[in-house]
């Protein structure tokens, strides 16, 4: 047959018509969608056996308790554990999100050692036998006290290790950082002696009196705060907010009273003058004050008469009448201190004066009100043992009361002042002011130890990194220091095996000890933490293994107290901010993010408002009156007299005006780019002001001008 | 799927507005729950899958009289007009890929059928729905957390809220299990009510009168005689729904002491707030 | 689509748009199969004279 | 070189000049092409719609191209069912306009879903409630009609009229062609319709939301009716747009102007109810809903009463007027001028009842969106008017499109020509 062009035409025609009529097309089109329907590349989650754990949050210091759901041997979801004695089932944003940290794409995993400007991976025995000999040398050189120790709290058992390696190795120098439980015991000491620590009791107070304390925005411990606060309705009782930003808890109070902010201490006091002069203090409460109570209330009246107060404050005098009465005038009251979320920076004055309040209406130890109480010490460590080295090292002065006094030091000697430095749960170079020279110093410590989890703004500045386990992967007593009303301590309990070459930080520092030999390791003579916890924590430990937590005090502490108004009565003068600039800025503590050490998880970070963040810019919210020729949603230069940024400007009426508000907790620089490089760190725009007379770094923010960028 | 077995449940929320904190942990808990994604950059609100979603609210009034409230707002799982099941959305998909279920009161999605023409979204004026603009990705391991109760979407399909509803399932298998007729209340809670530290939400049946959110809502069985689409408005003079006069007869209830934000949730004509506010239904006795 | 496929109802909205639309279908193929086959049978029947 | 496939007696430019052009615009197509796989291969996120905007410029785009191409169900039921006979003479280039419109749309579609592979579902899984699938269906149905009016225009290429099946196909063809008419007017009513249905029926956007009759709401009727008045502008607009570029005179002026009339009078009457409709929307459907027509229209950087007035009256009854009254329809200059309005003014409706419903804020605590489309999308929005311009250049080259060609041409004697 011969195939001309029309037979072929022919040919090809009946062809796509066969093909058309035959299943092939339609097979086709059915697979193609079950393909998509089964993309490999998007995961299918195995399933398993359901089960739950509980454990309990070290996120933040609020330790609430957690229930995990597993699927086999994976963790799939965190939710708060129902009649745990802190959060009663409900969960912070961050606590949910706690599986993300397990598998943060910055987590160090396994132990690192600087190499010039790169890390490289190291063995768990050589990482340890390096720092161990570091250590010997430095004892060798016969100051031991040049080893310090920064970590995020004094309780606890890893801390207690901590503090006990320090101690038998010859070194005063541990520091914490702070927090809103280290200013309640520095409150606590001034007015009432070593050792104390208050409470305060929100959720039974009928008038609470809130000096910015963020009770809704992460102040003390979360979950219980917002507890407290969503009864206070059912309770009648009010909730007033004195804050210079119309914060989320300013706008839930039932008053919002905006001050000009660093003069809290100012109103503290001009309300304590109403109080006195209307006789609206309890008498019996006075005779318990120290220290100068009539020079002290000499000096208020005079100092701080309402329309003076008023001046210096900017809050009407009729209404610092009307606060001070109702304040004084309510069953039981209470005036909270710790601006956002109480661990930034405070005055002692401010701290104290606002505590002088619940003591001259007397709610100390009375329910609803304050309570002042030894610090709990749940924990017997065995007595140190020590050497001569050990002894004379001790006995030494420390750098600094604080650690913003140890950086200052440590920057201004020539000589080095710290000859090695451990780093736990702390990110100064993130977390404290002036964020650039806390790395100078840092960068002087010739050994820098991190046994951080992640490779944050500290570890990357360590010489070696022994990576701990997080939460959800170690065993550790977790005591809740945050001014609670009761005094709670929680077991966190590993629900996944390691993920990564990680330790504990409690076995990493029994490791060391060993490797140091002699009388050090002869105080660590537990084989593992675990053990050790387990000796330590003796008396409460069956209820803490049992229930997973130990409620060590609850209720109303008998008894009264002293006072000591002296420092108050010498009438420190209030904290200025640092520069000349027209406006201030002040830092805004945001509940969606984390202003401590760690960074927000990818989850909480995408919570956060396109008004605080956008891309990577921050967003700073100043009031419209403030803002003149600057545009909502438009660029401006910020300049503080420690450096420049560039910002989104979000106008808000919810600012007082002169103020301009930029959030905490962006502006990280870990290698996980959905929660790093986003905006800027407010920490490297306000420097440290230090108070005389308490040492604290009492910056509330600094002086700043802003530009059309 | 008409109720065959024993009474339809109509599962609803209310949520406090005077005790929400804004602080977030509802997103979250529902993002955990539900495997969903997150990318590099999420702050551009309009492409970021956020199935409870929360609003800041201002009075627009300039300092120091501004007020400010937060609206958490999963979706509303509307029953359309007259309470009939035709909801915004599921009236308009195409591909019968989202469902109102008679029984449940919850208006579904299957991410497998669905095709991705995006006509729900831009039916519902609540912007609960979320197109998956990207294929969902995880960081080198992260894949670990993932819960197999709810399958990971792929790219080119639209996801929204589900009243968790694999929680409303396993619960109720329990129930058959133990030979039980229906579930408790305190059985099937969505991952947002049982994560809100401030209790603000509460979640249950809307025609259980045992039911918490029965007795919060008290809500009218008879539709509005001033709007017949309105069905289930709410006898109780602090509650409201959001976009009430559409129809869309949501079962998300609000609640709130403060007037201003009650009368956010709606759309007013000058004077009009004035003369309905204080017109909630018909009396209790209607019951 | 087809009564076989779960989401059928017999109810009025499915057979009024059905109806419609495989009415229109049917019109639509059985025009075009007439024409096809009448063109066939002119083909064949042709003396393969061109017109017009 | 191609002389052999181009009409009988019809002067064509050389091929490599045509060659030349094609490629240009072939250039455009390629681009278009390009960005359609990128959006099939890397997904949606190619685009700047996102979760307010999830109709966007291709939305648009769809709803206009086949409003514009209502010329050719408008065209041929006038042809075909009301037998008027002088439209004979440009009912080919309508169904040609009416193709490449209605391919366009389908092509559209098939890039804006998520999911492409599953896009049958829409047919599978039917919701017969969801006036998106109506649209399908009809859409789909009428394509087929389109197609198989173009099918006979085709086979009376030269070279295919050569065989004899092929030439009794188009003879039989052109016999049945009224039942295929009645047809698509059928389905054509019911899909442009539909796309009115598919912002009418969306009672959560008070923007969009219409009353009407049965289940249809008002902008079912009139997509409708603007598409059969509109249409037929278009398809006078892309004819003269053929002859400007052919340098030619194509279809005689009293088919022009009796199209020009009868689009006219369409426009006139659709213009006098979509006014009603506005005014009603804006007096009682809006109020009862909380809103005042104010709201849809300020507060926003660009949708204002402007385009209301711009839509309604500028490219509504402007038009209408000039085209029903004899001295300014004849006029060609005006003609012109209100044929172009009238393309801008469906267009315009079109844009509306898509993007600004997206637009406009519905939760009183919400914001206006506003958007603007990425390259990809701008790109595959074009190439739809790039492969229209293809298909018209080798249609009119190889096809006898326009049977007064002839006749309004001179032709000289061609050389090669057999």
């Amino acid at each position: 047959m011969k195939v001309d062009r029309r037979s072929f035409l022919g040919l090809g025609l009946g062809a796509v018509a066969g093909v058309a009529v035959s299943p092939v097309g339609i097979k086709l089109t059915d697979d193609s969608s079950i393909w998509t329907q089964n993309w490999p590349w998007t995961p299918v989650p195995i399933d398993g056996e359901v089960t739950y754990e509980n454990s309990v949050c070290s996120l933040c210091p609020g330790s609430c308790g957690l229930s995990i759901r597993k699927i086999d041997d994976r963790p799939v979801k965190i939710e708060g554990l129902a009649e745990h004695p802190v959060n009663d089932g409900g969960a912070c944003l961050h606590g949910i999100a706690g599986l993300q940290y397990l598998y943060d794409p910055a987590r160090v995993k396994t132990p690192l050692k600087k190499n010039g400007d790169k890390f490289e991976k190291i063995s768990w025995d050589d990482a340890i036998a390096l720092v161990a000999g570091k250590l010997v040398d430095i004892r060798k050189s016969g100051s031991p006290e040049k080893l310090a120790c920064i970590a995020d709290k004094e309780q606890g058992s890893v801390s207690g290790l901590f503090q006990r390696l320090l101690k038998t190795f010859g070194s005063p120098n541990f520091y914490t950082m702070p927090s809103l439980e280290s200013y309640l015991e520095v409150t606590a000491e001034a007015l009432h002696g070593e050792g104390m620590t208050i409470g305060f009791d929100l959720e039974n107070s009928d008038f609470v009196l809130s000096f910015g304390a963020g009770i809704i925005e992460g102040w003390g411990s979360p979950v219980n705060c917002f507890k407290a606060n969503a009864s206070r309705r059912a309770r009648h009782a009010k909730l007033y907010q004195i804050e210079s930003r119309l914060s989320n808890t300013a706008a839930n109070a039932d008053k919002w009273i905006p001050i000009k902010p660093g003069t809290e201490a100012d109103l503290a006091l001009g309300i304590c003058a109403v109080i006195l002069k209307n006789n609206l203090f309890n008498g019996g409460a006075t005779a318990n004050f120290r220290g100068g109570f009539n020079k002290l209330a000499i000096m208020i009246q005079k100092d701080y008469a309402p329309s003076k107060t008023a001046e210096i404050t900017g809050v009407k005098a009729s209404d610092i009448e009307k606060i001070a009465t109702l304040f004084a005038k309510a069953k039981m009251p209470v005036a909270v201190f710790g601006k956002g979320r109480g661990d930034g920076a405070q005055s002692l004055k401010e701290l104290a004066a606002v505590h002088t309040l619940n003591c001259l209406v007397d709610n100390i130890n009375k329910e609803g009100g304050a309570f002042v109480q030894p610090q709990s010490e749940y924990l017997e460590f065995p007595d140190e043992s020590m050497d001569s080295i050990a002894d004379a090292g001790f006995s030494k002065n420390k750098a600094g009361r604080y650690v913003n006094q140890l950086i200052e030091k440590v920057n201004e000697s020539s000589k080095p002042v710290v000859e090695a430095l451990f780093v736990y749960n702390a990110n100064p170079c993130y977390s404290l002011h002036d964020s650039k020279s806390v790395k100078q110093a840092i960068g002087k410590i010739p050994f820098v130890v991190s046994f951080s989890s992640f490779l944050d703004e500290t570890a990357k500045e360590a010489d070696i990194i022994l990576p701990s386990h997080t939460f959800l992967e170690r065993l550790e007593d977790v005591p809740s220091c945050a001014g609670l009303a009761k005094s709670v301590v929680g077991l966190t309990k590993p629900v996944i095996d390691p993920v990564f070459d990680t330790k504990h930080a409690g076995d990493a520092v029994i490791l060391i000890a060993k490797a140091l030999e002699g009388s050090i390791a002869q105080n660590f003579e537990w084989e593992t933490y675990d053990e050790c916890l387990e000796s330590v924590a003796g008396g409460i430990w069956d209820s803490l293994s049992e229930d997973g937590y130990a409620i060590i005090s609850e209720g109303a502490p008998s008894g009264s107290v002293a006072v000591n108004v002296s420092f108050l009565a010498d009438n420190p003068a209030t904290i200025q901010a640092q520069g000349d600039y027209e406006l201030t800025l002040i830092p805004i503590d945001n509940m969606r993010l984390i202003n401590a050490g760690i960074a927000a998880s990818p989850f909480a970070i995408k919570t956060v408002s396109d008004k605080v963040l956008k891309g990577s810019d921050i967003v700073v919210e100043i009031n419209p009156l403030t803002a003149k020729g600057l545009k909502d949603r438009g660029y401006a230069t910020l300049t503080t007299p420690m450096g420049t940024a560039r910002v989104m400007i979000n106008l808000n009426e919810g600012m007082m005006p002169g103020i301009i508000g930029m959030v905490e907790g962006l502006g990280h620089t870990f290698d996980n780019k959905y929660v790093s490089n986003k905006g800027i760190n407010v920490n490297d725009l306000i420097g440290p002001v230090i108070e005389s007379g308490s040492g604290l770094d009492a910056a509330f923010g600094i002086k700043v001008k802003i530009s059309k960028a | 799927m008409k109720q065959n077995n024993n009474k339809a449940h109509k599962f609803g929320m209310v949520i406090d507005l005077d005790k929400c904190t804004g602080c977030g942990s509802c997103m979250v808990s529902c993002m955990s729950e539900n495997n969903v994604p997150f990318k590099e950059d999420e702050s551009n609100k309009k492409d970021s899958i956020t199935w409870m979603s929360v609003y800041k609210l201002t009075n627009g009034k300039s300092f120091p009289d501004t007020q400010i409230v937060y609206m958490p707002r999963p979706c509303q799982h509307c029953g359309g007009k007259g309470d009939h099941g035709h909801s915004p959305c599921v009236s308009v998909c195409p591909a019968v890929a989202t469902d109102y279920g008679y029984d449940t009161g919850i208006v579904s999605q299957i991410y497998t059928r669905c095709f991705g023409c995006r006509y729900c979204m831009g039916a519902c004026p609540y912007h609960a729905r979320y197109f998956n603009w990207w294929d969902p990705k995880w960081p080198e391991g992260m894949e670990n957390y993932l819960s197999p109760d709810v399958s990971p979407r792929m790219r080119g399909v639209v996801e929204k809220c589900s009243f968790c509803y694999h929680r409303y399932q396993a619960a109720r298998d329990i129930a058959y299990y133990e030979g039980r007729d229906d579930i408790e209340e305190h059985e099937y809670q969505t991952a947002c009510t049982t994560a809100c530290p401030a209790g603000a939400i509460v979640f249950g049946d809307l025609n259980n009168p045992a039911h918490q959110v029965h007795q919060i809502v008290k809500p009218d069985p008879h539709p509005d005689p001033r709007n017949k689409h309105v069905v289930g408005k709410s006898r109780n003079p602090k509650v409201f729904r959001l976009l009430e006069r559409l129809g869309t007869n949501p079962k998300i209830y609000y609640l709130s002491e403060r007037e201003w934000v009650r009368k956010a949730g709606d759309n007013y004509l000058d004077g009009e707030w004035d003369k309905i506010k204080n017109y909630h239904g018909a009396t209790l006795s209607n019951d | 689509m087809f009564p076989f496929s779960f989401e059928w109802a017999w109810d009025m909205a499915h057979v009024v748009f059905f109806g419609g639309f495989w009415y229109a279908v049917s019109i639509l193929g059985a025009g075009m199969t007439f024409c096809i086959l009448k063109a066939a049978y002119d083909t064949i029947n042709d003396s393969g004279d061109s017109h017009h | 070189m191609d002389s052999a496939l181009i009409p009988e007696g019809a002067k064509r430019c050389s091929f490599p000049k045509f060659a030349i052009g094609i490629a240009i615009v072939s250039a455009v197509v390629l681009w278009g092409v390009f960005a359609m796989f990128l959006c099939w291969f890397k997904g949606l996120n190619q685009t700047n719609m996102n979760d307010y905007y999830g109709f966007a410029l291709w939305i648009w785009a769809d709803l206009a191209v086949i409003a514009v191409g209502g010329g050719a169900f408008f065209t041929g039921l006038l042809r075909y069912i009301f037998k008027i006979d002088e439209l004979k003479n440009i009912i080919n280039f309508a169904v040609i306009i009416g193709f490449i419109c209605y391919s366009s749309a389908l092509l559209i579609l098939a890039i804006d879903i998520g999911q492409p592979l599953r896009g049958w579902f829409i047919f599978w899984h039917a919701n017969v409630h969801s006036m998106l699938t109506e649209v399908a269906f009809c859409l789909s149905a009428y394509f087929a009609v389109l197609t198989i009016e173009f099918i006979p225009n085709i086979l009376e290429n030269r070279q295919a009229n050569k065989v004899p099946f092929f030439h009794h196909l188009a003879h039989n063809m052109h016999g049945v062609m009224a039942v295929f008419a009645a047809t698509g007017a059928f389905l054509s009513f019911f899909h442009q319709g539909s796309l009115g249905g598919v912002a009418g029926v969306l009672y959560g956007r008070p923007f969009a939301v219409r009353e009407g009759l049965l289940i249809w709401p008002w902008t079912f009727f009139l997509f409708t009716w603007s598409a059969a008045a509109f249409g037929p502008c278009f398809t006078l607009l892309v004819t003269k747009i053929t002859e400007t570029v052919t340098g030619k005179k194509l279809v005689k002026d009293n088919v022009v102007h009796l199209l020009a009339k009868i689009s006219g009078w369409m426009i006139v009457t659709y213009i006098i109810a979509k006014i009603i409709d506005t005014i009603y929307w804006a007096l009682v459907t809006a109020p009862s809903l909380g809103f005042t027509l104010s709201h849809f229209y300020s507060n926003n950087g660009f949708y204002g009463y402007w385009i209301l007035i711009t839509e309604i009256v500028l490219c509504g009854v402007v038009p209408g007027a000039i085209l029903i009254m004899k001295s300014t329809r004849e006029n060609p200059r005006l003609r012109l001028i209100a044929i172009i309005l009238g393309v801008i003014g469906v267009c315009l409706n079109r844009w509306v009842m898509v993007l600004q419903i997206m637009a406009v804020p519905v939760m009183s605590f919400d914001t206006w969106a506003l958007y603007f489309p990425s390259w990809q999308e701008i790109a595959t929005t074009i190439l739809p008017v790039a492969y229209g311009i293809i298909l018209i250049a080798v249609a009119y080259r190889y096809l006898p499109v326009f049977p007064q060609e002839q006749e309004l041409n001179t032709i000289e004697p061609v050389a090669e020509a057999e």
